[in-house]
């Protein structure tokens, strides 16, 4: 166990102690204040934030894993299945899900990630973006085109740290 | 020698009651004003700077126009009384406070001729009538019918008084040097002070340092400051006895907290810092002219100014202290070394004047 | 990362079942042995991972137990007293999620008797459990005792078990909130109030068989598939774990 | 001044005896609800407290304001989505509640994750602590009176928020830890913006050293008050700081070899014998320093390699029972994890957080106390409402 240093182990009776902390305020006092005045000046965020959720829609391919996966329940979607002409010509017309409706209630989300990670074809997305805040709590139910205009705030992924191992590809 | 300075109030020959209601135009003003100063200086600026933030700087450029922002705030809010509060004395408190500071201000000197009523008792009449204000803090603290408001009105009646004591004692040993209660006199007996011979620095701060530093910490418990704010402990509390109040009552217990800092800073400057009274202004003494008046009260303004510097940083860096502690600091510890100084000065006098 | 084990297989007193992993190390052993000799028949029976021991006491030693560990062990640290409720989640025979539609499977997989317990045996539905640490030997372990079926078991007495205040006085909070949300019976407890829950709340949250109501209100997203083209079939049943 | 149980019971039965007077005076007492809306409680606990005059009497905390269940939606819930509720536990240091769960996990599913994922782990858990201990030390200065040193921390925070924000995407819930590892590994230049950032928090150290530790006024509130005597610590289940203050010297960090890696860095375990609201003020401020050394020498030698170990997509963890706990910037915080083999999450899971225990010596210790002391003594027992609630 280290040793106590003296001073802790007994009550300072002198009131230098008072006078140390009136020189650090005042020494505070010079230097220049730290905040940031937010409506004028913006602070920069970082690329990895979890701002919103933005959703790709060409890569979904409605199998509800994301809904599914949800803890909070918060992401309805609906499709329907739908011909498309087939790859090659000759071939049978492939059936395919089209999205309806893929709607994110960010009342509810508590921003967790788990659609974005266990979507298997990329079309979730993570943007820094967080000014979307709505005066009425239904109006944040946003739909699949406020999710797509998202989706170009979108950042690269970062740089990695040296030492670090390349991603398997799959841009998180 | 300095004669004592008559003559009437600016210079100004009127009949009594249009003097009446400028004196009282004008000693509102200097209430107010200083109060307001202290308030956009000192609370919005200088506290955001020790906190290394910016503090407001919305309202106007740099945030002055924030305290009328406050104002009108404060003005269009709902006056709530508590159900169960006794609505009489309820209402009446926050006046009570406000009437015992404004009281102050008609005996401190901002000129040769700048004071209301230059009363021979002056320092004892202020000191007097700044110990109002703990019956209508017991008044606030009792109405709310809140059992914190009680218990810092409580904590607020027993501090007050018991640092009534050291505030009057820190001042005998200034009144016995300058020979006079009156505060011009005061004033004018800093002026012909002589320290060690030569005449400039005749400030009763420097023979009177004891008593200035028990004036400086017995002002911080009138004002219920930290280190002495048991009454208004945020984080007990949560405002003490003024949990209550809404609207206009708490504007005016927020004016009178603040006046009175300024009133007692202004008692500290005249009493121990040579009040309007500066080196150079000592040559054609008594003369009417209108600069005198001016210069005076910016002399007078600039030292409350300092003294409220150093009130408003004590305020917002130290802890604050139990009530049973703070009560052993002032009986125990303050007004012996009052009694000390008293005596000690009376030594000092009658050696010199032998 | 385990310290070493023992090793010839463990002397412990009583029997050492096969493949039973030796004790993380001598500090464990010594302290099932201690309990053996102390409780005699009381010590049901012990457990040791890589790096932890258990021990299953039965009802009437609890208390005398705790006094052992705190006073001869030096296990004076009380961490947590807690306890288990081994039923399976009941109509929906062991599938965890909570679909309201979901038609209820014929008969609830275990029943008095055939519970399906963890480490260390026990042969109840409520199993009351405890953690104990020695702040200066840094060793731990983890005391569990049989308290009853509870409303399954014959004439639905609650689970009861020793109170360990008398011991520890911080235990007096833990029992509190395991009697609300399990239902079990502390003898001996000053007083056993609502921690948590309002005073007039009835039922035991804890418990497999309470309903977790926030998922009964509310349709599951999950449920809707998409929908097949005109004229297909009704698609399958989603599948996937509980959401 | 080391005050044995002894003194500590004289002390309470000269107050109570006192206070026992003025009963038979017929001054009946006021009960005071100190909460559940209060400044001084972090979040919403509310403690029914009967004065006599200034003096409590009896106190009796009422929890259960922030109730949410979280054992209930742990049986719900599978492995990934339980990771992502419980950093709502201890929402100030909301890292490291993931990491003793995940090493539960990956104990009963014998994972280990590569040394880089623990070096990041233990570097992220140190940087939490901090987070959560320098709004303590702002906090209790301004349960004492003091304004400034609010601010100070809150200023120096925000730097180690941003930090964690820049690794995790999350300033307060990281959801950073998975079974087998990290999500995603540090971006570029990070290393050496934290080395500047921990210089920043040791400054921040010294500050609160000349504001508060050597002040006449702050050690006048804080000695003596609320003395816990070493085996009272103990038998209430006191753990972190508050134990550490009354002399136990006990950490986990140290005492036992978990696989995260604080065995690699040098840094010392403080305790102070007199267990008073100051010992606990001044045990945590020097955590906080060692925390940020902690870190600086963690990152220069932080191994490369990979961040995840495999993991088969669909995490089942085979039937098992494991207690795993961790030395909380609060206490030790531990969670037995009963595991029945099936895909869903774990069967049962037992939570044992510090301020539960931490919070239930308040009736013991705030008898024949002065309100203001109340304040005093709550804030030095630094509880944290999701905790004690859960």
């Amino acid at each position: 166990m280290p040793e106590l240093p003296e001073s802790v182990g007994r009550t300072v009776n002198t009131p230098i102690g008072l006078v140390k902390g009136l020189k650090t305020t005042f020494m505070t006092m010079l230097r220049p204040a730290v905040t940031v005045q937010y409506p004028h000046e913006k602070e920069t965020i970082t690329p990895r934030a979890r701002g919103v959720i933005a959703l790709k829609e060409e890569n979904c391919t409605v199998c509800m894993l994301c809904a599914r996966q949800c803890p909070d329940w918060c992401i309805y979607i609906e499709g329907h299945k739908d011909k498309e002409p087939p790859r090659r010509e000759g071939g049978k017309p492939r059936t395919v899900s089209k999205l309806d409706r893929f709607d994110i209630d960010y009342g509810l989300c508590m921003y967790c990630g788990i659609c974005v990670e266990v979507c298997p074809f990329d079309a979730l997305h993570w943007s820094p973006e967080f000014e979307y805040s709505e005066p009425n709590i239904a109006d944040l139910l946003h739909a699949k085109q406020r999710l797509g205009q998202w989706e170009n705030t979108v950042p690269e992924a970062p740089a990695l740290e040296a030492g670090a191992e390349a991603p398997k590809g799959k841009k998180k | 020698m300095i004669g004592p300075v008559a003559g009437t109030f600016l210079g100004i020959h009127a009949a009594y009651w249009n003097e009446a209601v400028l004196k009282l135009v004008l000693g509102f003003a200097l209430a107010l004003t200083g109060a307001g100063t202290f308030v956009y200086v000192y609370l919005f600026k200088m506290v955001s700077h020790l906190q290394s933030r910016l503090g407001p700087m919305e309202a106007g450029p740099h945030g002055s126009l924030q305290l009328f922002a406050e104002v009108l705030k404060f003005l269009q809010k709902e006056d709530v009384f508590p159900a169960k509060a006794d609505r009489l004395v309820f209402g009446a408190a926050p006046f009570v406070v406000i009437m015992s500071t404004l009281l102050i201000y008609v005996v401190i000197p901002v000129g040769p001729r700048g004071v209301a009523s230059n009363l021979d008792i002056g320092i004892l009449y202020a000191l007097a009538v700044s110990s109002i204000s703990v019956i209508g803090v017991l008044m606030a603290g009792w109405a709310s019918a809140n059992k914190y408001s009680l218990m810092g009105g409580l904590r607020a009646a027993g501090q007050l008084i018991a640092y009534e004591l050291p505030l009057v004692l820190a001042v005998v040993g200034v009144v016995m040097q300058a020979g006079s209660l009156n505060l011009q006199r005061i004033v004018a007996g800093q002026a012909n002070f002589k320290l060690f011979g030569f005449q400039g620095l005749g400030l009763y701060a420097i023979p009177q340092f004891v008593g200035f530093l028990i004036f400086l910490i017995a002002a911080q418990a009138e004002l219920t400051q930290t280190p002495f704010d048991m009454p208004i402990a945020e984080s007990e509390l949560v405002a003490g006895y003024m949990t209550e109040y809404t609207g206009l009552r708490f504007l005016v217990f927020f004016i009178g907290e603040f006046a009175t800092a300024f009133a007692l800073a202004a008692l500290g400057a005249v009493l121990f810092l040579g009040g309007w009274w500066l080196p150079g202004m000592g040559a054609h003494w008594g003369s009417a002219a209108w600069s005198r008046e001016v210069v005076g009260t910016a002399v007078l303004f600039a030292k409350v100014m300092l003294l409220g510097f150093v009130i408003f940083w004590v305020r917002f860096t130290l802890p604050r202290f139990r009530e049973d502690q703070l009560q052993k600091f002032a009986w125990k510890f303050l007004i012996p070394l009052a009694l000390a100084n008293i005596l000690v000065t009376g030594i000092a006098k009658v050696v010199a004047s032998a | 990362m385990a310290p070493e084990a023992d090793a010839a297989g463990s002397t412990a007193t009583d029997e050492q079942a096969v493949g039973e992993s030796p004790p993380p190390s001598p500090r464990h052993r010594e302290i099932v042995e201690v309990l053996g000799r102390e409780l005699g028949e009381g010590l049901l029976g012990h457990h040791y991972s890589a790096r932890d021991a258990w021990v299953r006491v039965s009802p009437a030693s609890w208390r005398q137990a705790g006094l052992v560990c705190r006073d001869v062990l030096g296990l004076a640290y009380l961490s947590f007293v807690s306890a288990i409720d081994w039923k399976q989640a009941p109509d929906l025979g062991g599938q965890k999620r909570w679909d309201p539609e979901a038609e209820p499977t014929e008969e609830p997989a275990d029943g008095p008797g055939r519970w399906t317990t963890g480490v260390a045996g026990g042969g109840t539905r409520f199993q009351v459990f405890a953690r104990l640490y020695d702040v200066v030997g840094h060793v731990g372990l983890t005391l569990k005792v049989d308290a009853g079926d509870g409303p399954d078991g014959e004439g639905g007495a609650a689970p009861r078990a020793e109170s360990w205040v008398p011991l520890f006085r911080g235990a007096d909070w833990h029992e509190r909130e395991t009697w609300e949300m399990y239902g079990v019976e502390f003898e001996g407890h000053p007083g056993l109030r609502h921690l948590y829950l309002p005073g007039q709340f009835e039922g035991f949250p804890l418990r497999k068989d309470f309903p977790l109501l926030a998922r009964e209100v509310k349709p599951w997203p999950g449920l809707v598939n998409v929908e097949g083209l005109p004229g297909e079939d009704e698609p399958e049943e989603p599948e996937g774990s509980g959401a | 001044m080391t005050a044995t149980e002894s003194q500590q019971r004289a002390y309470i039965a000269g107050q109570a005896a006192e206070a026992r007077v003025n009963f038979a005076l017929e001054t009946e007492g006021m009960t005071l609800n100190v909460g559940p809306q209060h400044p001084a409680t972090h979040g919403t606990l509310r403690i029914v407290v009967r004065l006599d005059g200034e003096q409590v009497v009896w106190a009796d905390p009422i929890p259960g304001y922030m109730h949410r269940g979280y054992e209930k939606l742990c049986e719900v819930r599978d492995y990934a989505q339980v990771t992502t509720l419980i950093n709502r536990i201890d929402w100030l240091g909301s890292f490291c509640n993931e990491v003793p769960f995940v090493l539960a996990a990956e104990e009963l599913m014998g994972i280990e994750a590569p040394p880089r994922a623990q070096y990041i782990r233990t570097v992220l858990f140190e940087m939490g602590r901090i987070a959560n201990l320098t709004l303590f030390l702002g906090d209790m200065a301004a349960q004492v009176g003091a304004l400034t040193p609010v601010f100070y921390a809150f200023r120096d925070r925000e730097y180690v928020l941003n930090l964690i924000e820049s690794v995790t995407g999350g300033r307060f819930h990281p959801n950073f830890d998975r079974i087998g590892g990290l999500k995603d590994d540090l971006p570029k230049g990070w290393i050496d913006e934290t080395t500047q950032v921990m210089r920043r928090i040791g400054e921040f150290c010294d500050e609160i050293d000349d504001l508060l530790i050597g002040n006449r006024i702050f050690e006048e509130r804080c000695r003596g008050i609320g003395v816990v005597p070493r085996d009272v610590a103990l038998e209430y289940g006191l753990s972190g700081a508050n134990a550490r203050a009354s002399g136990i010297d006990w950490d986990l960090r140290r005492d036992e070899d978990s696989p995260l890696a604080w065995n690699h860095a040098d840094w010392k375990v403080w305790t102070h014998p007199d267990g008073d609201s100051f010992a606990r003020y001044w045990v945590r401020q020097q955590e906080v320093r060692e925390a940020s050394k902690i870190v600086g020498q963690l990152l220069d030698d932080l191994p490369s390699g990979p961040i995840r170990a495999k993991t088969p997509a669909r995490i089942r963890i085979p039937r098992g029972e494991t207690w795993m706990h961790a030395e909380n910037p609060l206490g030790e915080m531990g969670y037995y994890v009963v595991s029945d083999g099936s895909p869903g999450g774990p069967f049962r899971c037992k939570i044992r957080t510090p301020s539960f225990s931490n919070v239930s010596i308040v009736p013991w210790l705030l008898r024949g106390v002065y309100v203001p002391d109340v304040i005093t003594i709550l804030a030095s027992l630094y509880f944290i409402l999701g905790d004690i609630d859960r």
